[in-house]
């Protein structure tokens, strides 16, 4: 196990090489000039070939991005074209929020889409499933932007439950916690109704029946935790998925995150900051994966790590 | 009423303050911050185009006009306590035209002598630019230049104290230091600035406000909606297109809404070099061609239509004029005699945020009843500067959202760089590639009209050379945008404060709180 | 069990019946667009604006209303079918496929077959994909067909995840490995035993997707990737008006509605499909 | 009863199930499954469900639990418990019941065991749930219960997950779980199947004295008419369904009334009864075993606790010729399957294993399909061994198809032709799936299915456990008929000593993972020399009358601990040849 943790976290460096090279290749490619971008639209073209030489930006491909390497392994990101601030501090100032709602958004997104899978496969082909499935294709299916705005303008508008957006206290993540988690959890309501429905056919079921255990005893302690393990995989998924919905519920609560700076500097080919907040979400997901990979066999004994 | 000091308010932005570096920051938000934090040698009346003077106490012309030499007020105080002295001045122009600063705007230090030496790395001092005495300063020009004096009132010629650029380094932007109404007091990256009032601020009385917190990271529809509430008192970024009608429609509203015209014109580029653009019946049925009402209906009437580069409020704009009709009839007839009678197919480069991509859509209808199939490229912002920046790329751009605003109230800058042949390079932002000698020399010409009396002469000569140039149809000038800002029951100051032309978007120095 | 059998089975429920006519309406609909269209999808009516540039809701003339440049909305969507169709069924159909294939057989080979695929997939999961459609826009041609590509390219990651997870829990079975004990080869046990046990996930997935790839195509059109306006699709119909939707609520309410029901008719379906195809839950307790 | 206790009237019986009918499918297509079952259960009465496989008896415990499968229906008949009739009854009340008052044991343990909970907590969730112990006091009543049923080394045991346990281990953990609460009435279905007969013996013994202790009152369900003698006080023999007779013990084995239970009994195979065996002489060496050793490795404790291995078979070898059939018996969790998972290739081990001269060992590909068709293996859990998703052609059909015998039709035919053999000839048992059939017809499948590629060798892991005595001397017929014919080898594992001395032409004995003893089987079943062989033929209940065995207080030294470091080598066995052919190990 330690020897299979060592080696996934090998092939994580690997992985986070790759995501490097690939953005870092991509950006190149990208026809959109960044010291243009800096230099403004009354440079000169000789204010533009200045900048360019000092970013280092006319060097080759395989030389800039070795620069950014050797910079990268000594723990500096570069500084952002835009800001001119380190995109360290950038990050780290957003590092924060971004985490906290994300905890909370996927914590919503389980307990919503685990519940309301259960119910489902409990009430399976009963009007109650019929409308469950409907509910989760609208979340779905549901545009980020209209969502958040809809639930903002119901919940902190109308009724005045929640704050106008913001960050800081508590009842401030709620909302967009709520709303990231709402749309989000079709994907898990669907699986595990789904991994539910196979395993509530299952003989063991009738034996714990058998010793008399309450229906929520039986849930809970045999069927759930058999129907759980397709689901663990998600969470690593969604990690993934789950940024890209950040990036619009971020900018629509007024949550200080990553998803705002991301935003920002892909407008603006900022690329410092492209490539580190892509890293910063490699790292994300592939420790989720990790994670959920180790989860797996914690749950379901006769799954084995590694076996080749 | 009179100005009450005291108050706090707050401001929203969607994005995040790039920089407080006057040597740097060249967007529209920070341009008005760095003012309120900075001085330069020269203003503007507050709310208009009108040069005025700031730190500079007093200018004097030589005779050749290529001398300016200021006086410099006295005991003003950086917000680090020291005296601003000519030597400042000094510093902070070479700082901008220094290569290494990077700064976007050092090209307009280029009349300045010697400027060419500093650029090329040479040396770092302006062989124009002395020291005369503590509070003098001469500027020596190479060539007479009218637009000077608006140079010293770019941010770029803002006055920073040494000392403090050489503490905090690339980091200046985070941590400025000016002479400006208010000094930045926090910044927590991402969230908020608070701006606190400068209470040695050299002009008697200013600022009113005690602190302005710009928030940022506030979607534009929810900021409105937490000003409608009362929670904040300018949104930023003026009002979503999506809100337009509905706030401007509402009587509950009625007064929040200031709007202001802008030194902006929208316009479609015919790159004069590819086929068959290059064909001047072409172009000139492209500008009868388009609808440019309609279009100006599409975005709420958001605008006034346009029929020349220079919006009106510019000096040199040609009330005159009456531009090409909107005829096409008239428009089909030319293709046929420029032999595309069947029309022909090309690209229409756009900006992908709303409304610039249904801009583009009417224009391509309007095109298509001409028989032009103008196939719409939609693209982030830095793609299409990209695109018009390389000769045969973009036969046409709808420059809407990267659209020209003046930089100073002055002509001369809206010629240059999108309509003349220094702005017809790779990179450049002529996208139009037109470039017509003739006018140029015109162009110079006019710019070499220093002396005062010769004022309204050049603003003629200066509209001339825009209106030949329509002749030749590089452009279709579709409108000029007005500013809409919006702010809170409780804010107060006169309405033009709050679409200021210069200091875009707000003069955050003079408004007030009542 | 022969064809229409089948089908009549499947329309012995209304729900599933009435689906399948949905699916077949649309299918036909983006087919016969310019037949049944009421109007040009990409004119922009004079009248179809009020004197303030507002779209008009839904009226006699305009039986859904009209977007922001006044052009028929309904005539919009039956055109956008097309585009939305291909997106959600075709791209999104060869994701799951290669995702399935991919997490399978990297979930039942395991070893360094399995490894390679997995950490591959785990770099495409780590990689920016709205940075691949940039890159891809500013290079080639915008087309529907590179949005499909980017959205097949992308969109098998998460399946191959889910799928591979699961391979490994089903190939733990006993019978599994009884299957070896027969003789039976890889393929035949990775298609003919372990693939009707993840039908059900592949369902969720593929159903599911429907939505989000027609939606994904509107971001990726949006980055200059796909379709380019005027050409309607159910996704850019709701994102380029996604900001009106206070003041002008049919725009996104009505292509969102017909995404949804798209996705559930065939959500519907295919549960229905696999029920009838598999009938060992039938008698089950 | 003479002495009516005082002040009760009548004396009621604890259960009373009147004509209960069973019935899958709606109208036209409805199936009645089982048809007007009654009988009446006492405190402290054993009462022995007997008959055909799939003649519904499962389908009754469970009706009587309230646990039918959805899809089944009881369109009559009552079940009162006391006085409550517990068709229909709320599930709460139910709830409250079973476990408590009602105990069932079922008769799949590996599908009815929960895979992903410790079997510790399966059981503790019981004790919890009727609040019969708490803390320490439960954990170390779940220990007691399964020393009860002789799992050795308890405390390790419940740290482990069913997929870790032999099929007898976790038959016992069932029969201890369903025990826990002492309950009422104990519904054992088929639960000694998988167990050696010693080890059966000691689990009678202990459903006995519960019944002493606590007046409870069992329903059996078994096929084993010794295990009927055993324990029962009164039988029920059902066949298809229906009730053929119901009566006393006594009479069932004296004077049966139906000519099912007469044909029945006279199916009973008997331990000694087969004639003795001509020594005979086998063609060629088919199977060749040497130094088969097998070793699971165990969860490790924490990151730096060493390495730890089940050995579950060590240093064994063996001959089997073909045409010939040797028996495997032993206790439970000694090694027998996992011996047979290693000859199938499905567990790594160590070793040569030699088939039809090949070694198996690393065979890959086109060689190892190739050698699949001369060894197949009837698994000891038919339900986990199907795959539920297709239906009995098809899984019949596969190896037929994998390895491309014969056309679609001729396949169709066959396997019509083989469900025939094994006695499941419905019609409609071809397109069933594996949930809709019995225990027992699911072995059959299985059988079915081994047989089907007329392998060379087949490896039969307790085929007929399942079987009723009919049903089982059906196919064991088919299996020496089909060995004649085709002169097929078997390597078959059995607890059941009669069939072992039916069928088998050598026996080998295992105890540990080892052999302790082999040779040819009059010489291992008539004249045993190792103390372990002889304990476990002394076990074998005997389906006649008064004849009541009494658990021998046997060797009482505990089996040595399997769990052991990794890279252990324990000391090797020596054997003693007392006669020809005939090797007995010697203790070390
Ligand atoms: N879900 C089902 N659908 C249809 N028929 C079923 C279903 N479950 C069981 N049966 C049938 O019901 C009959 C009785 O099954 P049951 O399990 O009670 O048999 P049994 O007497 O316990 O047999 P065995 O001794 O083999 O376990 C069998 O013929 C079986 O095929
Ligand atoms: N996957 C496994 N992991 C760990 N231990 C195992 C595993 N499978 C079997 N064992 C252990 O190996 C030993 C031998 O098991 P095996 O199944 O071969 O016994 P058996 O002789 O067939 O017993 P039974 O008659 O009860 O079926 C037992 O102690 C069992 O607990
Ligand atoms: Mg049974
Ligand atoms: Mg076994």
């Amino acid at each position: 196990m330690p020897i299979y943790i060592l080696r996934r976290l090998g092939y994580a460096v690997l992985i986070l090489l790759g995501v490097s090279f690939i953005t870092y290749l991509l950006l190149y490619m990208i026809p959109a000039d960044p010291a243009r971008q800096l230099a403004g639209r009354s440079a000169t073209a000789e204010t533009v070939a200045n900048i360019r030489a000092q970013l280092g930006l006319d060097l080759p491909f395989y030389q800039q991005y070795f620069h950014y390497l050797m910079n990268l392994i000594q723990g500096d990101l570069g500084r952002s074209y835009i800001q001119r601030t380190e995109v360290s501090a950038l990050i780290s100032s957003r590092l924060g929020p971004t985490m906290e709602l994300m905890a909370w958004g996927i914590g919503f997104e389980l307990l919503i889409g685990v519940s309301l899978g259960m119910l489902a496969a409990i009430k399976r082909n009963t009007a109650i499933d019929r409308f469950l499935m409907a509910l989760s294709f609208v979340g779905v299916s549901s545009p980020h932007f209209i969502a958040s705005m809809l639930f903002l303008y119901l919940f902190a508008v109308n009724l005045d439950w929640f704050p106008l957006g913001g960050y800081g206290e508590f009842e401030h993540v709620l909302l967009p916690a709520l709303t990231l988690g709402l749309l989000g959890s079709g994907w898990y309501s669907r699986m595990v109704r789904s991994s539910m429905i196979e395993v509530l056919e299952q003989d063991f079921i009738r034996t714990a029946r058998s010793k008399g255990l309450t229906r929520l005893r039986v849930l809970f302690r045999h069927v759930l935790p058999n129907a759980i393990v397709p689901v663990i995989p998600m969470i690593g998924i969604d990690i993934g998925i789950f940024i890209g919905g950040l990036v619009v519920v971020e900018s629509v609560f007024g949550w200080p995150g990553l998803g705002q700076l991301a935003w920002q500097a892909i407008q603006r080919v900022d690329i410092p900051v492209i490539v580190g907040v892509t890293m910063i979400s490699a790292v994300a997901i592939v420790i989720a994966n990790l994670i959920a990979d180790l989860l797996v066999p914690l749950v379901d004994p006769r799954i084995e790590l590694d076996k080749s | 009423a009179d100005p009450k000091p005291g108050g706090d308010i707050i401001v929203t932005y969607q994005n995040d303050v790039a920089t407080l570096d006057p040597a740097i920051g060249y967007d529209w938000q920070n341009w008005s911050m760095i003012k309120s934090l900075f001085d330069g040698l020269m203003d503007y009346k507050p709310g208009t185009t009108e040069l005025a003077l700031d730190l500079a106490e007093s200018y004097e012309l030589s005779d050749d006009g290529k001398t300016y030499t200021f006086k410099l007020r006295e005991g003003v105080k950086f917000h680090n306590g020291r005296e601003m002295k000519a030597s400042d001045v000094k510093y902070s122009l070479e700082r901008t035209a220094n290569p290494k600063t990077q700064s976007p705007g050092a090209g307009f230090f280029s009349p300045i002598l010697g400027y060419d030496a500093v650029s090329a790395g040479d040396t770092t001092e302006l062989e124009g630019v002395t020291v005369v005495d503590d509070y003098t300063v001469a500027i020596e020009l190479s060539a007479p230049n009218a637009t000077f004096l608006h140079v010293m009132g770019l941010n770029f010629a803002s006055i920073v104290p040494k000392e403090a650029v050489e503490e905090h380094g690339a980091d200046f932007g985070k941590n400025p230091v000016g002479t400006g109404a208010y000094e930045l007091g926090e910044w927590a990256l991402g969230r908020h600035l608070v701006f606190e009032k400068n209470e040695d601020y050299y002009k008697e009385g200013v600022p009113y406000i005690d602190t302005i917190t710009f928030e940022v990271g506030q979607e534009p529809m929810v900021a409105l909606q937490r000003l409608e509430r009362g929670d904040v008192d300018i949104a930023g970024d003026g009002i979503p297109p999506a809100k337009f009608l509905q706030f401007k429609n509402n009587p509950a509203y009625e007064g929040l809404m200031v709007v202001g015209d802008q030194l902006h014109t929208g316009y479609l580029t015919l790159n004069v070099t590819i086929p068959p653009l290059d064909n001047l019946k072409v172009r000139q049925a492209i500008n009868m061609a388009i609808n440019k009402d309609r279009i100006v209906r599409i975005i709420n009437g958001r605008a006034t239509p346009a029929n020349q580069p220079l919006p009106p409020a510019m000096p040199g704009y040609d009330e005159g004029y009456e531009g090409y009709p909107f005829d096409p009839e008239k428009a089909k007839a030319l293709l046929r005699e420029a032999g595309y009678e069947d029309g022909f197919t090309t690209e229409l480069f756009v900006m992908n945020t709303d409304p610039q991509p249904r801009i583009a859509q009417a224009m391509q209808q309007d095109l298509s009843n001409i028989g032009i199939t103008a196939e719409i490229r939609s693209l982030a912002q830095a793609n299409v500067i990209e695109a018009g920046g390389v000769q045969d790329q973009a036969p046409m751009v709808w420059s809407g959202g990267m659209a020209w605003i003046a930089d100073f109230p002055d002509p001369a800058n809206f010629w240059g760089p999108i309509l003349g042949c220094e702005g017809a390079v790779p990179g450049g932002w002529n996208w139009a590639w037109y470039c017509n000698e003739e006018l140029d020399e015109m162009g110079d010409t006019a710019d070499a009209m220093v002396a005062e009396h010769q004022r309204d002469d050049r603003a003629e000569l200066w509209g001339s050379v825009f209106i030949e140039a329509m002749a030749d149809a590089p452009w279709v000038p579709i409108f000029n945008e007005q500013r809409f800002t919006v702010r809170s029951e409780r804010m107060a100051g006169d309405e033009s404060l709050y679409v200021d032309p210069v200091h875009v978007p707000v003069n955050y120095d003079y408004i007030w709180v009542k | 069990m022969s064809f229409p059998t089948v089908i009549r089975n499947l329309c012995r429920h209304k729900s599933v019946a009435v689906s399948l006519v949905l699916i077949v309406t649309v299918i036909s609909v983006a087919v016969l667009a310019p037949w049944v269209a009421p109007h040009d999808p990409n004119m922009q009516y004079f009248d179809g604006l009020t004197m303030e540039g507002a779209p008009l809701p839904p009226n006699d003339e305009f039986l859904l209303g009209t977007d922001l440049l006044g052009r028929d909305l309904l005539s919009r969507l039956i055109y956008g079918a097309q585009t939305s169709l291909i997106i959600g069924i075709v791209a999104n159909g060869i994701a799951i496929l290669i995702g399935t294939l991919v997490g399978v057989s990297a979930g039942f080979i395991r070893g360094w077959t399995g490894t390679i695929l997995m950490r591959l997939t785990d770099l495409m999961m780590a990689f920016p994909a709205l940075l691949l459609a940039i890159a891809l826009a500013a290079i080639l041609q915008p087309s529907i067909w590179i949005v499909a590509l980017v959205i097949a390219m992308v969109n098998w990651v998460q399946v191959a995840r889910v799928i591979y997870s699961e391979t490994i829990a089903i190939s733990s079975r006993e019978f599994i490995a009884v299957e070896r004990t027969l003789g039976a080869s890889t393929l035949r046990i990775l298609f003919s035993h372990l693939l009707p046990h993840l039908l059900p996930t592949i369902m969720v997935w593929a159903t599911l997707g429907i939505s989000t790839t027609v939606l994904l195509e509107a971001t990726l059109s949006f980055l200059g990737v796909g379709v380019q306006p005027p050409t309607p699709s159910w996704g850019n119909i709701i994102f380029e008006s996604q900001t009106y939707f206070t003041s002008a609520f049919w725009l996104v309410l009505f292509p969102g509605l017909a995404i949804i029901l798209l996705a559930l008719s065939f959500n519907l379906v295919g549960d229905a499909l696999r029920d009838e195809l598999d009938p060992s839950l039938k008698g089950r307790g | 009863m003479n002495a009516p206790i005082k002040g009760s009237v009548v004396k009621r019986p604890l259960l009373s199930v009147e004509k209960l009918s069973i019935e899958f499918g709606q109208g036209s297509e409805s199936k009645r499954v089982v048809d007007d079952l009654s009988f009446t259960l006492n405190p402290s009465e054993t009462l022995c469900i007997a008959g055909e496989s799939g003649s519904g008896k499962s389908l009754s415990a469970l009706a009587i639990m309230g646990l039918l499968p959805k899809m089944a229906r009881v369109p009559e008949g009552v079940i009162l418990f006391h006085d409550e009739d517990l068709v229909g009854l709320s599930e709460r009340r139910l709830q409250h019941l079973r476990g408590r008052e009602i105990g069932m044991i079922f008769q799949e343990p590996m599908t009815s065991l929960n895979p992903t909970m410790r079997i510790g907590d399966q059981m503790l969730e019981t004790v919890r749930r009727h609040k019969l112990a708490t803390g320490a006091g439960a954990h170390k009543h779940i220990r007691d219960m399964l020393e009860a049923v002789k799992i050795p080394r308890a405390g390790d045991r419940v740290r482990q997950y069913p997929h870790e346990l032999s099929g007898g281990l976790r038959q016992r953990v069932m029969i201890a779980m369903a025990m826990l609460c002492q309950p009422q009435i104990l519904i054992a279905d088929e639960p000694t199947t998988a167990l050696d007969v010693t080890i059966q013996a000691q689990i009678l013994d202990l459903i006995r004295e519960l019944q002493a202790e606590f007046k409870t009152a069992v329903l059996m369900i078994t096929h084993d008419m010794g295990v009927v003698a055993e324990m029962a006080d009164k039988v029920v023999v059902m066949n298809q369904g229906v009730v053929e007779e119901t009566a006393d013990i006594r009479k069932i084995f004296t004077s049966p009334d139906a000519e099912y239970t007469r044909k029945l009994l006279a199916a009973v195979p008997r331990l000694g009864t087969a004639p003795t065996r001509v020594p005979q002489v086998f063609g060629e060496p088919v199977l060749e075993v040497s130094n088969l050793r097998v070793r699971y490795p165990m969860k490790s404790q924490g990151l730096f606790a060493p390495a730890r291995e089940v050995m579950a078979v060590e240093d064994i070898s063996f001959t089997l010729h073909q045409g010939e059939t040797l028996g495997i018996v032993g206790e439970s969790g000694c090694g027998k399957s996992t011996t047979g998972r290693a000859l199938m290739n499905m567990v790594d081990f160590e070793g040569d294993v030699r088939v039809m001269g090949t070694n198996i060992r690393g065979l890959k590909g086109a060689a190892l399909k190739k050698q699949r068709q001369d060894i197949q293996m009837v698994f000891q859990d038919p339900y986990a061994a199907l795959n539920p998703r297709k239906n009995i052609a098809e899984l019949v059909g596969e190896p037929l198809l994998i390895h491309r015998r014969g056309t679609a039709a001729e396949r169709e035919r066959r396997v019509a032709q083989l469900l025939a053999q094994v006695g499941l000839p419905e019609a409609d048992a071809m397109t069933r799936y594996p949930h809709q059939f019995s225990g027992g017809q699911r072995q059959r499948i299985c059988i079915a299915r081994a047989l089907a590629l007329n392998p060379r060798i087949i490896v039969a892991d307790e085929p007929v456990s399942a079987l009723d005595v009919s049903v089982q001397a059906q196919v064991l017929d088919l299996l020496e008929e089909l060995q004649k014919d085709y002169e097929l080898s078997y390597l078959f594992i059995s607890h059941d000593m009669a069939v072992v001395e039916r069928l088998c032409h050598r026996v080998a004995v295992m105890y540990s993972g080892r052999i302790m003893e082999i040779g040819s089987r009059d010489q291992v079943l008539r004249n045993p020399r190792h103390p372990y062989t002889k304990r476990l033929l002394a076990a074998v209940p005997v389906p006649a009358l008064d004849r009541k065995l009494t658990p021998a207080p046997l060797d009482e030294t505990e089996a040595p601990n399997p769990i052991k470091a990794k890279g252990h080598v324990p000391p090797a066995v020596r054997y003693e040849q007392p006669e020809e052919g005939h090797f007995v190990a010697v203790s070390v």
